[in-house]
């Protein structure tokens, strides 16, 4: 249809292929081509005769809003997938990788103590917990933010969500085996009994608090 | 007598050069079913007409002349040979009728479809490697895009992960020294301040959980250290005299009010 | 929040973009690439919901009579430069290897016979095939194992590759040329000798190919 707006008018000495014909050259050079071809190139691989800048007018109409545009780069031609599409050129793979060791306890601290401020959990690690930890585990959305301390300036929380309890197979945050259990499961070594494990026996997520808060009354 | 001699050598010589050229061509020659196809072309005809025949003959006095000039044929050339020549003989004896075995003629049938298949996947070939090629006739994009592999790390752990890591913390705990989580333990320094400030408003009995600081009665840990710290404090002031306290029966709610001073 | 990146600009609602729109997509991706996509391949690439099989017969129409062609190659699409612009394209010739004469008549009865098993080349040829010719075809991926044939000894098979297809543009092993009449004149069948020392399995053997052969001729 198109290619009828393509026929050339001039008469021409040599007989130069028709324009539509023209077009369909310079569209294979562009196309077949690594590097951009000026119009002087292009001419001199084209049949004798032949209007290389009037076929890529032609040609460069005819890619207009296609998947492929013709481009200028600097006095030279080529083709290029339209940029809008270049997130198709993009080929996702995905990755696992193991948390990292901080990650791992700032996550297990949260799940135990929820809700717990930044600063708890800097307490309990004995390390500050980096910004970093904390947005990976924001952004995996295995924690979110709880709501605030009634303690002078109000520090937010952090618990852990469904998503958490999703991926570890929880039904509910109390489901975390309590010290007892990991102490029986031989994970807490060097610990002495305290005494105070007999005080809390209401549910495991205050158990652990129990304790301190039982050696706090001890002295 | 020597020009004789010298004419005889000249003709043998000749000869020689004549089967040195075939020799030449036996080398060319990609084993006995490539050398029957090239001699049936001699033939002219269509290749499911030929003469199995005259085929074989030739191909005998092919190798009859390789003997002669001494040239060391493959073994598969003279297996051939032999087989033709028994083929041959099948095909001129009148068939014996209490012989097994295929005919001549299905033997030859066959020949004769092995070379027209030979030279049909020739002509196949040949067709094949003309067709318009990649790379010669027709072009693939001259520069490729790269497609960009995008890599989304996704992070795992497990139960097992989370546990150790919280037992490695609880662990560690006993190697660092004790520290009190304070924003949740009311001290009784921190109650009996908060006390004496309030008892000189508290001329009726008031339960002991009002005078619970503010924040710290939701929270059940932190109640139970600010009522701990509260009632211990209280019990401090009342050992001063300051302060009277009562309850009326066991787990009924602790009351206290304040002491009129004697000055 | 790195997934918004990926994804195009309209957020579907698992709603496809429009068919204009997913030929772009095509169009850029074909454009983009050298080796024929398939597509399956173009769908992973693509948003949700998109039917690249249909894009593609549009996208192909509208290339037609162009200088750069939309084919197919076996179960996948390319873009390729039109036959009749090759003489344009000297400077991107790639000089092919050689091939010798047995590799190229190994070659062809591996297209035509497949799946084809080294003996069955050999009784055509009347001559042992070197493993220098199967490597060399092996190395330039025009050749590739099949499976194996259900006959004493399970002998592996050959059969030709996609990058076969591409180079000799075929859409696929159905179109080599002449087949149909080469297995209307029974040049395409593995005849036993006569009175071969009988195997009583050569029926099997005969049955096998018929079928391997009739696959070819399957819609």
């Amino acid at each position: 249809m198109t290619e009828e707006a393509g026929k050339p008018r001039e008469e021409s000495l040599f007989e130069a292929p028709p324009m539509g014909e023209q077009e369909r050259m310079v569209e294979a050079i562009l196309f077949a081509t690594a590097e951009p071809v000026t119009v002087r190139e292009l001419e001199a691989r084209m049949p004798h005769g032949c209007d290389a800048a009037e076929a890529l007018v032609h040609l460069r109409k005819r890619y207009e809003g296609r998947g492929v545009h013709v481009v200028k780069v600097g006095d030279a031609w080529a083709m290029r997938t339209a940029a809008d599409l270049g997130f198709l050129m993009q080929k996702e793979t995905v990755e696992t990788r193991k948390l990292s060791r901080a990650a791992i306890e700032t996550l297990a601290i949260i799940a135990y103590h929820q809700p717990v401020t930044r600063a708890e959990i800097e307490e309990i690690r004995g390390v500050s917990v980096s910004r970093g930890t904390v947005d990976q585990l924001l952004e995996m959305e295995w924690i979110r933010f709880g709501r605030r301390k009634m303690t002078p300036g109000r520090p937010v929380t952090f618990v852990v969500t469904q998503g958490f309890l999703d991926h570890f197979g929880l039904e509910n945050a109390r489901d975390l085996p309590g010290l007892k259990e990991l102490r029986a499961a031989g994970l807490l070594e060097n610990r002495p009994p305290p005494g105070a494990l007999g005080l809390g026996d209401e549910d495991d997520e205050d158990e652990g608090i129990d304790v301190d808060q039982s050696e706090l009354f001890e002295e | 007598m020597a020009d004789n001699g010298f004419q005889e050598d000249t003709v043998s010589v000749a000869e020689r050069m004549a089967a040195e050229q075939l020799v030449v061509d036996v080398d060319g020659f990609e084993g006995p079913l490539d050398v029957l196809l090239t001699l049936s072309r001699t033939q002219k005809v269509d290749l499911r007409r030929i003469s199995v025949l005259a085929l074989a003959k030739q191909y005998l006095s092919f190798v009859e002349r390789a003997k002669a000039l001494r040239i060391e044929l493959a073994a598969d050339y003279l297996v051939m040979a032999a087989w033709l020549a028994f083929l041959k003989s099948r095909l001129l004896l009148p068939p014996d009728p209490t012989e097994e075995g295929p005919s001549g003629e299905e033997l030859a049938a066959h020949l004769a479809f092995q070379l027209e298949r030979l030279q049909a996947m020739r002509d196949a070939a040949a067709r094949l490697m003309a067709r318009d090629r990649l790379g010669r006739d027709v072009f693939a994009r001259g520069l490729p895009e790269n497609v960009t592999r995008v890599k989304k790390v996704t992070y795992t752990a497990t139960l097992l992960d989370l546990m150790q890591g919280y037992a490695r913390i609880r662990t560690r705990d006993e190697f660092r020294p004790f520290v009190m989580d304070r924003d949740a333990i009311f001290t009784m320094e921190q109650a009996l301040e908060r006390m004496r400030g309030l008892i000189g408003y508290a001329p009726s009995w008031t339960d002991l959980a009002a005078y619970l600081p503010e924040g710290w009665d939701a929270d059940p840990m932190r109640r139970r250290s600010a009522t701990a710290s509260t009632f211990a404090a209280t019990l401090e002031l009342v050992k001063e005299g300051r302060l009277e306290i009562r309850q009326t029966e066991t787990f009924a709610p602790i009351e206290l009010r304040g002491k009129d001073r004697t000055q």
